[in-house]
């Protein structure tokens, strides 16, 4: 049996376990909008296959009940880890008014509720950066205990916002996570035409606080560092820059072909560190899921994704002239 | 009531609304131990504090990006611009996030933010110290744009954009601050956004105007009378969404309309307005539709003669109104 | 004549003036190696190496700077924005910088560069995937604006802006890309920048419009033409400046307009066109000056109920001529 | 006698009398413009004071022949130093028609002169970097040998061009110069009100480029730093990263007030390192420049500042409808 990595960090199995299921169900979710746009069902989809353990496991390092998540468009297991459902998901997916992020008005990918404290995101990439600076600087004037946690991808880190949130959040020492979940590839262009640093993390310093960067195929381990830099947030000490670093195993979204710019091989390789698969190894190998358990985790999952898309492909549209709802507050 | 300057009547409002309201605060560059650099928050540290009254790194786009943050979360924001012209750099978080968290979260979330900047010309500021921004926001669904021209106008809309529910841009012109003064109410009072008024009542011609060239257009008012021609003037007050009944109502009165902007001429605000007029009301003209605008260059030269070239001025203005008058 | 889409217009005319000049260069996000993800640079990169079609960082305020810098040394960039929407965290770059280099300087710099972004909706893009954006720009005194609607002006404007000696924002219909097709010379080309364009002749009523929309109007132009209604289209082609006589010349022939735009309604190019026919031929007019454009919402929703709610289409045309001709 | 610093950076002594002489030049002129700023005769007036080592330092770094520079507002020595003359300067502060930079058009402080490839600037700061970024850029695809310089405050080095610019730079190993004039204020912000980090240089290592801090006091110190950085440049082993540290030693401009945000004594100790000073001061120590020298240069540099302020007084404004010209190319 292998070593146990995860009563260490103060996890037990049951709560692995629940990270597992997680991850599943985005990956399953995920695929199931694959399924549904090829077969012109869904106009289109942008995947998190490949991130789900980094998501996963900094989203439960959070405290679900007071945490504000920004997440960017990848963040499916963010999300399911901060309350929405599969059936929210797909009602995004169809564009249905029911979709609790947008009534329908967004493309899939732009979460948002409230209740859950996930906040609106828009298309233009790192525009969420300073937003969770600013959540954090309220928190810390309304005297709450809160950190905000926000993520974005490894080109989006050049952005200009990026660098404005971070320092500011730095000055004010505001409990901000900044998580850059690098996974290798802005749309074709590759990292090494990103950005001229070795590590993402690197920047950290810029702003006078602690970067780190870990494997963003286990769960574990950013879960760590999540909780320590949540942690730092709550005692004060300011805010934390974490890189995961993984590979985005679909195509950018569903209107790219990756095969113009990345080598099947590569891809093929980077699916060997899969981190639903080696995450299921670890459970296995830590004697905490059998096949048995294995199957019936898959089978409970794929009843919620089917639901969830029956449920979405029959529910309503909103009315055309809906669109004029909400510009202003109502009087 | 005192009479008071337009900037002090900038400061009272947002000392008022952060003694009754908790929630509002101050971010920008240079606006707490020095008070602004033209002082429109003046005192404002030393009464507040620092966490209520933050100097922020000089960087737009996060001074918006926080305090849109902050407004999502339920603060009351109030954001300074140091100048207008330095807006630009947070365009995207005005235009791409504020103006559409209601809309895209149907409802779900909103964005309570204010952000102030001083804008306008005449004040030796040359092509980046100058200018008239609003037409940049000015098609933006989800904003609102308010340019108020009097101290009395000042109070009761800046109160009133605070306590708004949605993002309000509030540019202030910088060459009124202390130019003009008039009275102002201690109390507590409101006026709505989104409704222009009359500021003067006349049957001959119509002027629609806002920010300073409201006062050019009333000097100028007065002359005419004294030539028998009386003149109606029109304060948009907001710009953006525009009062179109009230527009509609102006023109109607008198047939004959100027339209006065401090900005470019072509795109600005005057546009909408006119096609609001030429959509509307437009058998009830006697006269073309008059625009009297800054000139479409990029913005006003820093050497005395080419600013005062570009400058719309109290001359300028009753020149175009005689000639309306005559039409 | 090869009949060509009007994306093939675009990387035809980029191609063709690459090879013509080497100062010519491509800058932006996957332009390169995967050819943009329209795919309106595909082969450039293989026929001129990446040093010629450069893979940028994801970063539009750099993409335009740099490209500002590499024009202000005398090169010709042409810089892609992925998504009109996305130009937003540019406007600094685009306004302050690109707009007032000659300018400010005295004619002593100036700034040859071209920003190409593909706009517009209908094709399921939601808020952000879908905007007419032009409107933020036809304020700015030293930009010039185009919007070409047919292949063949396509190529001859994409041309002359690369050649013109100030900055050209080029705006292409997305939907456009490969909806519209048309003849398109393969000699060597340009149309003037700043002239609009009568793309149909009539009598009875006239309809200014731009871009896809363009389209509708020649459709609908024939369906009347069946009932004896015969109409004149004029497609702007430059929104910014405006090419006043041209529209002046098309509102006074008729007597009755009809402005069409796919942006919001207020503040969009419309207005100031409305307001130059308002204020130079307004008693040439027998119907007041109509406006069919979006509705004024942030931009269109994803689900196809709203998103129909919103664009002009060629049944929205017909009926707002159907009814301007019956006035 | 001292020991001889500028030999072993390959200066001789007469190059390093003209260094202090622009030096002294920069801030004669600037202290003139406040004189008649304060009688009424100039609008505006923005300093250099306190800066002048670091910028003429900096420059005659450089090749006056065939780099550009795209200095900010501060840099008088940097533009004095590529060959603008203190008539032209003077024309600017008049705002009259000659000025080379804006024909009166911009405020003084906006520099501009082709002939001389002092790239023209702009109000909102920062826009500069990525200009200098793309001159680089050009200057690669042409085959030049040339490098760019830019230059900017601190606080400005918050502003997401920054980032942009030097990430860009980063990426394509462009000849770059970064230059960040850290005068420990930003108008009346205090640079630990600015940045959260402990050097500006410390954000360098995010963008794949070497980060330097020195004494802007000291011009030899900058140059040594500037020259490696264009020889690196040259060399197409890319950008660099430099941090200047001096003081402000006037308000931040005419309109400014310095007394309500920092002491006296802070103002008065900075004083004591005022760089014409101790590099007078030095140059007395090696022996290259006795009381006599001194005096000449004084007066020599006094009549150059009284001719051009002369000059520019009695200078023509350019005509009101002027100001419509060079909107657009001439056809
Ligand atoms: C401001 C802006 N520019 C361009 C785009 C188009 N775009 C969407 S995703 C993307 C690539 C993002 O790459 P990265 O940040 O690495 O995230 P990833 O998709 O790899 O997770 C681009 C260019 C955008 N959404 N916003
Ligand atoms: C984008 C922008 N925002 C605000 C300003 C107003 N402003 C002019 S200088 C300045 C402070 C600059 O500080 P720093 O970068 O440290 O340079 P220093 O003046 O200290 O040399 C500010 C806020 C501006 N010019 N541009
Ligand atoms: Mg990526
Ligand atoms: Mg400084």
């Amino acid at each position: 049996m292998a070593e146990n990595r995860h009563s260490a960090l103060g996890l037990n199995d049951e709560q692995i376990l629940e990270m597992y299921k997680t991850m599943l169900l985005a990956r399953r979710i995920d695929e199931r909008m694959w399924l549904l746009n090829r077969s012109g069902k869904i106009p289109f989809v942008i995947s998190c296959q490949g991130q789900e353990a980094a998501q996963v496991g900094a989203s439960f390092a959070l405290n679900r009940e007071q945490d504000y998540v920004l997440p960017y468009y990848r963040d499916v297991g963010v999300v399911l880890t901060f309350g929405m459902t599969a059936k929210d998901l797909m009602l995004s997916a169809f564009a249905k008014s029911e979709d609790p992020s947008s009534g329908g008005r967004q493309m899939p990918g732009h979460f948002g509720q409230k209740k859950n404290r996930i906040v609106t995101g828009s298309s233009p990439v790192t525009t969420q950066v300073p937003h969770a600076v600013g959540i954090a600087l309220a928190g810390k004037m309304e005297g709450k205990d809160l950190v905000t946690f926000v993520t974005f991808g490894e080109g989006s880190s050049n952005q200009g916002d990026f660098h404005e949130g971070a320092n500011f959040a730095g000055v004010h020492k505001l409990p901000v996570i900044f998580m850059c979940e690098n996974n290798k590839y802005a749309i074709s262009v590759p990292i090494e035409k990103q950005l001229s640093c070795e590590r993402v993390s690197d920047r950290a310093i810029g702003y006078g606080m602690p970067g780190v960067t870990v494997d963003g195929n286990d769960p574990l381990e950013v879960y760590k560092a999540v909780k320590e830099a949540a942690d730092r947030g709550r005692r004060g000490e300011g805010p934390t820059l974490i890189e995961t670093v993984s590979y985005r195993l679909t195509p950018h979204s569903s209107d790219d072909d990756d095969r113009s710019y990345r080598a099947p091989d590569e891809v093929a390789e980077a699916k060997t560190k899969d981190p639903i698969i080696t995450f299921g190894a670890y459970l296995k190998e830590a004697g905490i899921m059998d096949d048995k358990l294995e199957k019936e985790i898959n089978d409970e999952v794929m009843n919620i994704v089917n639901e969830a898309t029956e449920y979405a492909e029959n529910a309503p549209y909103a009315p055309p002239e809906y669109a004029m709802k909400h510009v202003y507050a109502e009087q | 009531m005192a009479v008071i300057s337009y900037i002090d009547a900038v400061t009272m409002a947002i000392r008022e609304e952060m003694e009754r309201d908790s929630k509002v605060f101050v971010l920008g560059e240079d606006v707490g131990r020095k008070g602004g650099v033209f002082k429109a928050t003046q005192g404002l540290y030393e009464q507040f504090g620092e966490q209520r009254v933050i100097d922020t790194p000089l960087a737009e786009s996060a001074i918006a990006g926080v305090g849109i943050g902050a407004a999502l979360y339920g603060m009351r924001p109030i954001a300074e611009m140091q100048f207008a012209d330095f807006i630009m750099p947070a365009v995207n978080q005005i235009i791409s996030e504020a103006a559409r968290i209601r809309y895209r979260s149907n409802n779900d979330w909103n964005c309570p933010i204010v952000i102030r900047a001083p804008y306008g010309g005449g004040v030796h500021g040359a092509l980046y110290h100058s200018q008239s921004v609003e037409a940049v926001f000015a098609n933006q669904p989800g904003l609102k744009i308010v340019m108020p021209s009097t101290p009395y106008d000042v109070k009761g809309l800046l109160k009133a954009a605070i306590r708004d529910d949605d993002p309000v841009l509030f540019f202030e012109h910088k060459r009124a601050y202390r130019l003009i003064k008039g009275e102002v109410p201690n109390d507590d009072y409101v006026l709505p956004i989104g409704k222009a008024d009359v500021k003067r009542k006349g049957e001959d011609i119509t002027v629609i105007t806002y920010g300073l060239c409201v006062h050019f257009a009333l000097q100028a008012a007065e002359k005419l009378a004294a030539d028998g021609i009386s003149a109606h003037i029109l304060d948009l007050r907001t710009v953006y969404p525009l009062d179109k009944e009230a527009i509609i109502e102006a023109a109607a009165k008198t047939g004959k309309v100027l339209l006065i902007t401090e900005d470019n001429k072509e795109g600005s605000i005057m546009s909408e307005v006119s096609a609001i007029i030429a959509e509307h009301c437009l058998f009830e003209l006697d006269a073309p539709i008059q625009r009297l605008a800054g000139p479409d260059i990029p913005a006003m030269p820093y050497a005395p003669t080419m600013e005062k070239f570009f400058m719309v001025n109290p001359e300028k203005v009753e020149q175009a109104m005689r000639e309306l008058a005559e039409f």
